[in-house]
């Protein structure tokens, strides 16, 4: 049985419909990547699945749970933590206190802690006192990353972590992936590029306005298929 | 005889006035069970201690419930606001507890130009004024031995700008008392320092405080003169000690502080209507309600006094005109001594519609048992009301 | 683009403001003719209800439509009201023309006003104009020759002789003080009817549509030439002209001032905003049903004094949790009326034809 | 330097949040008449760029120059009246008012005219832009295209001599895709300037006659679409695709 | 002389002044919350104080100290079932809301206790003094003052080293976020509003102790309290203290001209740092 599934997920914003029905599952252990163009509601559905965007009780179920109308403080506290998209970091905050928020809601005592954070990304030990808003794209990236790992989550939702960052910075980010699952995490990525996407995922889900249009492993989907579903057609 | 009169009655029951209005109940219910009573009909409203309201409620006894006669009590704010409503509806209005001063000129047009002042054809005014709290203060201060320096404690509000007044207040009268007189200026009710004040005061060499702060300015302003090691020989103080209660919020530092008495268990008069004293009607009071006099016990009372006398003096009690020239002719000894607009110690200008009554000069007392009593000390005016004691200086 | 259909149209009436238009003339009709039938009492409420809903109206007008959330608004009121006690004392203008100069002289101090509180934003704002009220009371009851902070009453001899007063006298056979209510409720009904319109006409016009915008989103307000900056000014001075001259008249009616009442922050902004949110903020008709519910309210509770006050309390709290569109929103929601409908439709052309399509469409089951 | 003949021109724009420089010491020009692309990685300052050039967001140094006119100091309603029109990457719809209402508080701000003068012209915008049946619906209850829409349809309603278009393309299908293609070249064609950011390469390079590639608020690459399209940098920076 | 005199009296009425402040700029800091009850909250408490004072008889100090956890549960309540539901971008709800609230308070306290006024028992520490330098100091001054540094220093602490601190911090710059960190924002706003209430507490205790109360004295002095937290800073604990301070020293400045300027002049003082920094002295960087 998935670890973490939704079952006909639909959200809305006042009047507006963002999703559609959507089914994803994630297994133990796995890597599954979401992509897909602006708009097409990758934020939503990691919204929806965090809790932000309350939905029906089983919409949504985790570890055999159904989770789908628990509040994003609760689900934190199950397990499942989120890296949201735009960083997010508090801007009164030091960067070992964004840190160290990370263990409000979860202390469990896991693999992560402060010292293991900094070890994986041992350029924020050196900026530790700054304030959060004060570090570089890339390294603001890794506090809320960090930030999340504290609570040694079963799941963790990464929301476009590249986003604004350089080649370079992206490639730095995305080695950490493979120390997070050794950690015991399974991970929901969501990304707008394809290749870094196709790297790292175990499977692949395209969506494109509010539904699934395409889902498989990198290996079985051709360029053109994933232009099809990220554009609506091809060139 | 057909329908009853009606009576519409207005006091601050809540609010920041209401310890005014305390004894309203008392007397109402009093009054109900009189003999007289049932030739009445009293309407009693709520001023809530706001003007606003104070002239809508007038508005609403006169057109609502054509009230005969309005009665009202109790402060400027209360009492200006619905006698300017009764005049210009030509309703009848007979008013007390306010200085007739603020009372008579806080209702012209323009206080500054007493030239455009103009007299009243329905509202009449009885309690006592300026010239007499000053004349009680002073010749309690005589009874000390001070340097005559006064410091003034003036609000600007209706009670303050009229004892501070360069014209009809204390400045003019203290100056030809041989007063030197130290007056910082109007402050605003509600502030929260008064340093400026007591270092005037200080700097004037004062020895003796006058007054009419509210109640919380006044304990935030002895206190402070405390701290600061400002310690006059006497503080005569107008409405902000007129409860027991307000010089109890004081502690023990309430102990001989001095004010104006306009009534009082031993005053020697009684009520026109069932004949009891003054002290009787004091005592009826505290048995009743368990609490101490208050000075508007006698005012309240003695204003349904004359309400009963003036109508009984009227075939029509619906013609205004009738009624009011019926209580210009009153001639009525009250529960707060006689009363007649006959313009005895006025000026020419409030003659018509002010009628007078006597005033005494009280200190508080500290009980050996806590709590204080009001003594009388100084009758130097009206000989007739008996003295309880001499003025003591603040120790 | 064919041509075979009717030009394009826009309408923004509907069948419901239709009758209401039709109703609010009978309305006013019978509001002007009221006081040859109605007693004194009913007079008096009806002032006490047409001023309330004036600034009623002006505070929707700031807060509802121009996003400008002021506690400020009694010192418009205020400074109305002295300023026409002022000329009246000391300069013997008549009452009635004073009124109209209350208006500019409160234009006048929402000038400076504006220029200070525009800067700040949100509950600073609220604040900053809630402290200028307080600044104005206090220089106010500095001002002796009306009275300082005693207030002062109207000269009898100018309110004798108001001027129209000796012809509704005899119009209507009434004393001096009745002729006096008398035409304080016709200046309050002119001032309502021309409050309610101005305001109904403004936001119809396109300037009403670039409020709704600069509320909606000011970014692409301004990024599609609203010129959101001036929006706030209008509002504001407009606000101030009509509570200014709201508070003159109804200071002409008490004939008593004083700057603790005229400057009061619970009767003039309080009560005011407890009218609009009760009625229901950001429509005309919200403050209408609120000004109804307040005086109700006040008529069947106030002699209960404290109690009256913590039920009114209660409602609006009550209201603003689990209803925060108000009384109105609620009616609306339900029934969809809309008294004064500013929404524009377009009609005809390519609308006509996908209209006919339509019908066909639904007609072709039945068939 | 400054053409007299170009309709939009940046000399040394930049822009900071706190610490982080999204716009940096960016020049370039658009000749009147042209169609410019823009392309870069999210977060390159693309958007920023176009708040920027309307005003909705001040430059922190450099000029910017609208007709030859500096309007680096002019606020944005009076840029958007004298002819710079934008759409919103996010749509910003007046969400409470109609659809044909956001084009009349456009058109009648934007052109500063009356409302009976513009009704048949936000009419026939509407019809091009697809959103004539839902003229009377509330902005508010549009999908996500339909809103991409109506910021074209918006953007248009102002009249502009320059008009920006953030990412519109996005999410389309082929035949919306082509529509959208032809209603800009038909705009384009009356000799409005336009500045497109997008992403749907195809759409753009369909469109446009030169690209500009922004990478970290900093102009890498500008000139012929084909040229910067088949540039090793682009490849590896924005299409994340290995060489 | 007189012009020291006159500032020190100013700085510790300043304290007074940052005492009624401080519960409002912790609840207005952490979330935007526009309090207008805070004035009648202060005048409650000292209702409450009083109450166990003449029942039990023991000094004011010590009947605060029992009043401070019914206060805090009282601000619990208040925040996590009804103020809760009307916080948001609009500041329109709550400022209706805890007017209302303002309103019930006052008149429910008219209800209970009368329109007399009343003051807390303070024996000789009322008046007593120390004399600094040629200068008296009220002793009952000095203790308000330090009773306000003390609760600035410790809101410090709570707010810059304490975990319910972090989260404080986190919960006002970004409520969403701060739930995906496990944090609860109704509950963090009441807590919030809790503490609040306990520096209400020591605000009514120096209230009613330097003078007179009654039902209605609210709202004369929430306005200055709201201007110390705003010419402060939004958020910033030591700019209330100095908002306070402005204020006081302007008031006595201002009387010590003329009287007639007292209070008009820390409004003056307010609206003239307000025209120089429009965020106030301390602004957060972000808002
Ligand atoms: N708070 C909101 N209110 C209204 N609409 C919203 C809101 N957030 C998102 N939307 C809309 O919901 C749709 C889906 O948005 P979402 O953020 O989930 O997309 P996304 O796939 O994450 O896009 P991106 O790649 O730009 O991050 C979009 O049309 C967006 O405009
Ligand atoms: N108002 C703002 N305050 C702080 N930072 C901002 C602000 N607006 C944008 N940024 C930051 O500036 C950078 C550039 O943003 P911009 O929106 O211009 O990117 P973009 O190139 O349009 O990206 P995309 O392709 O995702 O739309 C981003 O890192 C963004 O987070
Ligand atoms: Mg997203
Ligand atoms: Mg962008």
């Amino acid at each position: 049985m998935a670890l973490l599934s939704t079952h006909d997920l639909t959200a809305h914003y006042g009047d507006f419909q963002a999703l559609f029905g959507v089914d994803i599952d994630l297994n133990d252990g796995e890597t599954i990547a979401i992509i897909g163009a602006n708009g097409a509601g990758k934020t939503t559905l990691m919204r929806s699945i965090a809790g932000v965007l309350i939905n029906g009780r089983d919409t949504v179920s985790f570890n055999g749970d159904a989770i789908g109308n628990a509040t994003a403080d609760a689900i934190m506290a199950m397990g499942v933590a989120m890296v949201p998209e735009g960083r997010r970091l508090f801007p009164s905050l030091s960067v070992e206190e964004n840190l160290l928020i990370g263990t409000y809601g979860r202390k469990n005592g896991g693999h992560w802690n402060l010292d293991t954070v900094y070890d994986l990304f041992p350029i924020l030990k050196e900026r530790r006192n700054n304030p959060g808003t004060a570090l570089s794209g890339g390294q603001q990236q890794m506090v809320a990353i960090g930030r999340a790992l504290m609570s040694n989550p079963r799941v963790l939702l990464c929301d476009e972590i590249s986003l604004g960052l350089a080649p370079v910075v992206i490639r730095d980010i995305y080695k950490a992936v493979p120390k997070i699952k050794e950690a015991g995490a399974s991970l929901i990525v969501v990304e707008q590029d394809i290749g870094q996407a196709m790297q790292v995922a175990d499977r692949v889900y395209c969506m494109m306005e509010g539904r699934v249009t395409l889902s498989g492993t990198p290996a079985t989907l051709s360029r053109d298929a994933i232009h099809d579903a990220y554009f609506g057609a091809a060139a | 005889q057909g329908a009853r009169i009606k009576l519409g009655y207005v006091s601050p029951q809540s609010g920041p006035l209401a310890a005014f209005a305390e004894a309203d109940n008392f007397i109402l219910s009093n009054f109900a069970s009189s003999a007289v009573a049932e030739n009445f009909e009293v309407i009693v409203k709520d001023s809530q201690s706001n003007p606003n309201r104070a002239a809508d409620v007038a508005q609403e006894l006169i057109i609502d419930d054509e009230v005969d006669m309005l009665l009202v009590a109790s402060t400027p704010e209360t009492t200006n606001p619905v006698a300017t409503t009764a005049e210009s509806e030509g309703v009848p209005v007979i008013s007390t507890v306010a200085p007739w001063q603020p009372w008579f000129i806080g209702q012209q047009g323009n206080p500054g130009n007493p030239d455009s002042w103009e007299p009243f054809d329905y509202a009449y005014h009885f309690f006592w004024g300026l010239e007499d709290v000053i004349s009680v203060f002073t010749a309690m201060w005589a009874q000390l031995d001070t340097n005559k320096s006064v410091g003034g404690l003036f609000p600007n509000d209706g009670d303050g700008n009229a004892w501070g007044d360069p014209n009809v207040g204390f400045p003019p009268v203290l100056d030809a008392q041989g007063y030197t007189l130290t007056d910082p200026g109007r402050y605003q009710n509600l502030t929260d320092d008064f340093s400026a004040q007591i270092n005037a005061f200080k700097q004037g060499d004062v020895e003796i405080v006058t007054g009419v702060p509210i109640p919380p300015d006044f304990t935030t302003f002895w206190n402070q003169a405390k701290q600061q090691g400002f310690t006059p020989k006497a503080a005569s103080i107008g409405k902000a000690i007129l409860f027991p209660q307000a010089v109890e919020a004081l502690g023990d530092s309430g102990h001989n502080l001095s004010s104006e008495v306009w009534w009082s268990p031993s005053h020697p008069f009684s009520s026109s209507i069932n004949g009891l004293t003054a002290g009787q009607v004091a005592d009826a009071y505290t048995s009743e309600t368990g609490k101490q006099w208050t000075q508007p016990i006698g005012f309240v009372h003695a204003l349904f006094e004359l309400a009963v006398d003036v109508m009984g003096r009227v075939d029509d009690s619906s013609d205004g005109d009738a009624v009011a020239e019926a209580i210009a002719a009153s001639n009525l000894n009250t529960v707060v001594g006689p009363i007649a607009f006959d313009g005895a110690g006025l000026p020419p200008f409030a003659a018509p519609n002010i009628c007078k009554t006597p005033l005494v000069g009280g200190q508080w007392r500290l009980n050996e048992g806590g709590g204080y009593d009001l003594v009388i000390v100084d009758n130097s005016d009206q000989p007739s009301i008996p003295t309880g004691g001499t003025m003591e200086a603040i120790s | 683009m064919s041509d075979h259909t009717t030009p394009y149209a826009v309408h923004t009436g509907t069948k419901a403001s239709k009758i209401a238009g039709v109703l609010a003339l009978i309305l006013i009709v019978v509001l002007v003719a009221l006081p040859a039938f109605a007693s004194r009492s009913l007079i008096q409420d009806m002032f006490f209800i047409l001023t309330m809903l004036v600034l009623a109206q002006f505070w929707n007008l700031l807060a509802g439509y121009g996003g400008l959330v002021s506690i400020g608004q009694q010192a418009f009121v205020g400074i109305g009201a002295y300023a026409m006690f002022g000329v009246v004392i000391l300069a013997g203008l008549d009452p009635i023309p004073a009124i109209l100069l209350g208006g500019v002289v409160a234009v006048l101090l929402a000038i400076p006003t504006a220029f200070f509180a525009f800067r700040l934003q949100g509950a600073y704002f609220a604040i900053g104009t809630w402290v200028i009220a307080e600044v104005v009371r206090l220089m106010t009851s500095q001002w002796q020759a009306v009275g300082g902070g005693t207030g002062t009453s109207l000269p009898r001899s100018a309110t004798r002789e108001l001027m129209f007063a000796e012809a509704i006298e005899s119009l209507f056979g009434v004393r001096s003080a009745a002729a006096r209510d008398i035409l304080s409720y016709w200046l309050a009904v002119i001032l309502a009817v021309a409050t309610i319109g101005g305001i109904y006409w403004l936001l119809r016009t396109k300037r009403g549509l670039a409020l709704a915008a600069v509320r909606d989103n000011i970014e692409a307000a301004k990024s599609v030439g609203v010129d959101a900056g001036r929006m706030k000014w209008v509002v504001f001075l407009v606000a101030a002209f009509g509570t200014g001259i709201a508070g003159a008249l109804i200071y002409l009616q008490k004939a008593r001032i004083s700057p603790d009442a005229a400057f009061s922050v619970t009767d003039w902004t309080a009560y005011v905003i407890f009218i609009v949110v009760i009625g229901g903020i950001g429509t005309i008709e919200g403050p209408i049903v609120g000004v109804l519910v307040f005086f109700i309210l006040q008529s069947l509770l106030a002699d209960y004094g404290t109690w009256y006050l913590m039920l009114l309390g209660i409602i609006g709290i009550i209201i603003m949790l689990f209803a925060p569109k108000g009384l109105w929103g609620l009616i609306s929601a339900r029934t969809g009326i809309e008294l004064f409908p500013v929404r524009r439709r377009l009609t005809g052309g390519a609308l006509d034809i996908q209209k006919s399509k339509t019908k066909q469409s639904e007609e072709a089951p039945n068939g | 330097m400054v053409t007299p003949a170009s309709m939009l021109a940046l000399q040394n724009v930049s822009k900071s949040f706190g610490a982080l420089k999204v716009t940096d010491d960016v020049t370039f020009d658009v000749p009147e008449g042209q169609a410019l692309g823009i392309i870069g990685p999210n977060g390159a300052g693309k958007s920023t760029l176009f708040n920027l050039i309307t005003g909705n967001l001040p430059a922190d140094t450099g000029s910017i120059h609208f007709e030859g006119r500096d309007v680096t100091k002019v606020p944005a309603m009076q840029r958007c009246i004298s002819g710079v029109g934008r759409s919103f990457q996010i749509p910003q719809p007046f969400t409470h008012l109609t659809v044909y209402e956001n084009l009349v508080v456009a058109a009648t701000f934007g052109r500063q005219s009356t409302e009976s003068d513009v009704m048949r012209q936000c009419a026939v915008i509407l019809e091009r832009t697809e959103l004539i049946g839902k003229a009377n619906q509330t902005s508010g209850s549009l999908s996500l295209l339909d809103r991409k829409r109506l910021e074209l349809a918006r953007a248009m309603a102002t009249h502009p001599k320059l008009l920006l278009l953030d990412e519109i393309a996005g999410g389309l299908t082929e035949g919306e895709c082509h529509a959208l293609v032809e209603t800009i070249k038909a705009i384009h064609a009356e000799g409005v300037t336009i500045v497109w950011i997008e992403h749907v390469l195809h759409a753009l390079t369909s469109v446009v006659e030169r690209l500009l590639v922004l990478d970290f608020g900093r102009v890498i690459g500008i000139g012929d679409p084909d040229a910067i399209m088949e540039s090793k940098e682009v490849k590896e920076i924005y299409l994340g695709i290995d060489v | 002389m007189i012009w020291i005199d006159t500032i020190i009296q100013g700085v510790l009425l300043g304290g007074l002044y940052a005492l009624f402040a401080a519960g409002l700029s912790l609840v207005f800091g952490i979330m935007r919350l526009v309090n207008l009850a805070h004035g009648d909250l202060i005048v409650m408490g000292a209702y409450l104080i009083l109450l166990l004072v003449t029942m039990t008889g023991l000094s004011p100090f010590v009947a605060a100290a029992i009043a401070i956890p019914f206060m805090f549960a009282l601000g619990y309540g208040l925040q996590k079932y009804m103020l809760n539901r009307v916080l948001g971008e609009d500041i329109l709800p709550p400022l209706l809301v805890t007017f209302g609230l303002s309103v019930v308070l006052q008149n429910a306290l008219l209800e209970g206790f009368s329109a007399d006024s009343q003051r807390l028992p303070t024996g000789t520490l009322s008046t007593a003094s120390v004399e600094v330098a040629g200068i008296n100091l009220g002793v009952l001054p000095l203790l308000t003052f330090g009773s306000a540094i003390l609760v600035i220093v410790a809101l410090n602490w709570l707010f810059y080293r304490t975990e319910l601190g972090r989260a404080f911090r986190a919960t006002s710059d970004d409520a969403t976020t701060a739930s995906l960190m496990g944090i609860k924002p109704a509950n963090i706003f009441a807590k919030a509003t809790g503490i609040a209430m306990i520096i209400v507490t020591i605000a009514a205790l120096y209230l009613g102790m330097r003078s007179n109360f009654d039902p209605n004295i609210g709202p004369a002095r929430l306005i200055y309290a709201f201007e110390a937290v705003i010419i402060g800073g939004l958020g910033s604990l030591w700019g209330t203290l100095l908002g306070g301070i402005i204020i006081g020293v302007a008031q006595t400045v201002g009387a010590a001209i003329n009287p007639e300027w007292q209070i008009l002049a820390g409004h003056i003082a307010f609206l003239v740092v307000l025209l120089i920094r429009p965020r106030g002295l301390f602004p957060r960087a972000v808002d």
